[in-house]
């Protein structure tokens, strides 16, 4: 059974157009650089993305909507990217706005064999509409359903060849709850080793949820805001 | 004379306590950091996975996997710790993070609070601002007293959607220190050189006056 | 001639498939462990959290932070994760696992289950059994056809408190291999040695049998 | 803020009669050895214990039911334990049968904020009497409530001044679970350390959650199950 993939072109090449996927990252932080340049030089279309955020215009999932093979977006937070916002007001795509522990939750509940939960986030607003509502303690909550994808798509830092993740900093985010969602999901890691070479306490996702694994190249990393201070 | 936003986020620090997890939204809420006075403990959270904040890196040593809520660049601290964004959630739902910090749009005498959509607008989302109003033991909201154009931001009932309802806890303007009571903003400080009369003609939500009200004290 | 303990287990293992992740239960299921075919991949899941187990430790060589679910002093595997009881079953009640062995006291002919209460017995619980036996994608039963005093375990309906329902899809006792259908028992092996009227006898739930019954091959 | 305290008489001092304690553990394995001990000695009464087992007749658990410190016994599986049996079938000991998995989620839901979860485990058996039955795609599910404790006693092996905690191998277990649903969760570790001497990114329980640790000692670590195989 070999999860060891040659590169992005080969994990992603199944992919087909229809597809759901879910893509790690916050921000620019922590997102699947290689697989992002392969679904685009792939071309495939009419995907629906689960992903935190949108990418910025020519970086991340932002490179996917300016080929626009995204038909629908669902994410917590979608600013900084001029061309979402030009589809999203012509209706040419179409976007579901969760809150953001929402999200999370609702991954991390599909790799729980969760089929539901119950959160307060959305209680009495917009996001509420719809939706059942339920009093435990004498507080609301929403019931919200777990969710997974045809392909969860990942980028960790470290990887066996088992499968078996780890996250750097803040780079974790969402990661290793898409992990655990994917009906397929594929892991780009920036460094693959073998089995035993990482520490067994240490690890943040076990293999048992990863499909595909292969080794990213040349990441830009790119900094969205670049904070700084003065040394004194 | 009404706060600056430096002297709301110095206003505001004034409410933390030794000990505290604290969360800080963006723009004021985020320079309340710089006022956290010497020697107290206070553990900054970032909802996207971080424990233990630090102030931005010095230049040369950003890290682009190191970033806070806002995406930008920032450092950890002596004792950090990260983890998914589920647990991030899990710790503020469960009410372990003592004070949250965030910014409004409108807020209402019931303590409810929009700061998420304007209609007619494009919406960015809601980011976690839901899950932390709906979660928080502990809110405080530093804001503006009014809009631009002078109107109150402090309503009998919110005009945009809503983010959460009834979870406004406390507010600190540029003018007032207000707590939100079951009957409505109730007047606790007033900004210096600020007099309750205006306070009072700037607040379009039933407000309590009570007594004396004294001047901040920073 | 009946299998012993040591035949079923190893008739089990022929039911294993290179990547699958198998969950073993305490008695005969664990003795699955030691029949998988030389060069296939499977990797076993212990539901107190690991992924990875290995055989016992050499002596000497135990840790008391390092047993199995039965409690047993075990290894790890290169590639091994340990994980939290939470995970653990996250990855069972997900369908992660592929295939979960396990012992039953009773089984009946719609796939009920029955191994962890007798009424009038000091209870001792369910353990994770409960958990497996919902989630599982594939169960397979490990069991003797009768009990001691020569009674078939395979019946109608479960006669014990029930650890889940409809659940087992196939069981591999000393007599026989059958599938568990919409319609029964299937019987699909024989025992070496064994009459298909022996295992008609022994079976008190319905048994269907259609063509020839093989004998097993090991 | 202090967290550190001197051991675990000065942690567990203000523990009452009657309390309702979670203590970490599978089987002997992980078990908070000085809280017990210290536990034993106090002489506090009336306990109800959430646990995953009850130990055995003179360690773990076992050693506060032969003091009858325990009313009531929260767990999956209670086997060997013969005084745990007297007492139960002399009807002074009360207990309540969990499958492990619900056990353990409904201890992580606390933590998280999650007022309920669903959960397969059970159904159509007589741990469903009783309990709402939900179907989702096809599947029924039991509805289990969160459950927190006045206080959630863990072993860790290793922890820092605030808090943070690292466990070990499978002695991981229902630990960092409970570390999250105690309304007071004192954790005892092997090794104190300072702050920024963890890894950020191996942090297993962070200390937002520990409200107060302390460096045990002596501890015996006693084996179940001693199983080995012969050198060939």
């Amino acid at each position: 059974m070999n999860k060891v993939y040659s590169g992005a072109d080969q994990a992603i090449n199944d992919i087909k157009d229809g597809s759901t996927l879910m893509l790690g990252g916050f921000g620019l932080c922590g997102i699947p650089e290689n697989c992002i340049a392969a679904l685009v030089k792939n071309g495939v279309k009419h995907l629906t993305c689960i992903s935190n955020n949108a990418g910025v215009d020519d970086f991340g999932i932002g490179l996917m909507l300016q080929k626009k093979q995204v038909r629908k977006m669902i994410s917590s937070y979608v600013g900084e990217n001029a061309e979402f916002e030009r589809q999203l007001l012509s209706g040419e795509l179409e976007v579901e706005l969760i809150p953001q522990g929402t999200l999370a939750t609702r991954c991390m509940a599909s790799g729980y064999g969760l089929p539901a939960i119950f959160t307060p986030a959305g209680v009495g607003t917009e996001v509420a509409e719809g939706k059942e509502v339920r009093i435990f303690n004498g507080k609301e909550y929403l019931l919200e359903l777990a969710f997974d994808a045809d392909f969860a798509i990942v980028k960790a830092w470290k990887g066996d060849t088992m499968g078996n993740l780890i996250f750097k900093d803040t780079a974790r985010n969402f990661n290793p709850l898409m992990a655990m969602a994917g009906k397929i999901t594929i892991a780009e890691v920036e460094e693959l080793v073998q089995p035993g070479e990482l520490d067994p306490n240490q690890i943040h996702t076990p293999g048992i949820y990863v499909h595909r694994i292969f080794k990213g190249t040349g990441y830009e990393k790119r900094i969205e805001q670049r904070t700084i201070r003065k040394k004194s | 004379m009404a706060l600056d936003k430096f002297q709301i986020a110095q206003r505001i620090a004034k409410e933390l306590k030794d000990g505290f997890y604290v969360n800080l939204g963006i723009g004021i809420p985020t320079l309340v950091a710089n006022y956290i006075p010497e020697g107290m403990n206070v553990e900054l959270q970032s909802e996207n996975g971080l424990l233990g904040m630090g102030p931005f890196p010095f230049e040369g040593e950003e890290d682009a996997d190191l970033i806070n809520a806002g995406k930008q660049t920032i450092t950890t601290l002596p004792g950090s710790v990260f983890f998914d964004s589920a647990m991030s959630f899990g710790m503020i739902r469960s009410g372990k993070v003592d004070l949250t910090v965030l910014g409004a749009m409108e807020v209402s005498d019931q303590g409810d609070i929009a700061n998420w959509k304007i209609p007619g607008k494009m919406v960015k989302g809601m980011g976690g601002a839901m899950d932390l109003v709906a979660s928080a033991k502990n809110i405080i909201v530093a804001m503006m007293h009014t809009n631009p154009k002078g109107e109150s931001k402090l309503l009998p009932s919110c005009t945009l959607p809503l983010t959460g309802k009834r979870c406004v806890k406390k507010i600190v303007s540029d003018l007032a220190v207000m707590d939100v009571t079951d009957e409505g903003f109730k007047l606790l400080e007033r900004a210096p050189g600020v007099s309750v009369e205006e306070i009072i003609s700037k607040t379009a939500g039933k407000l309590i006056v009570e007594g004396e009200i004294k001047e901040m004290q920073f």
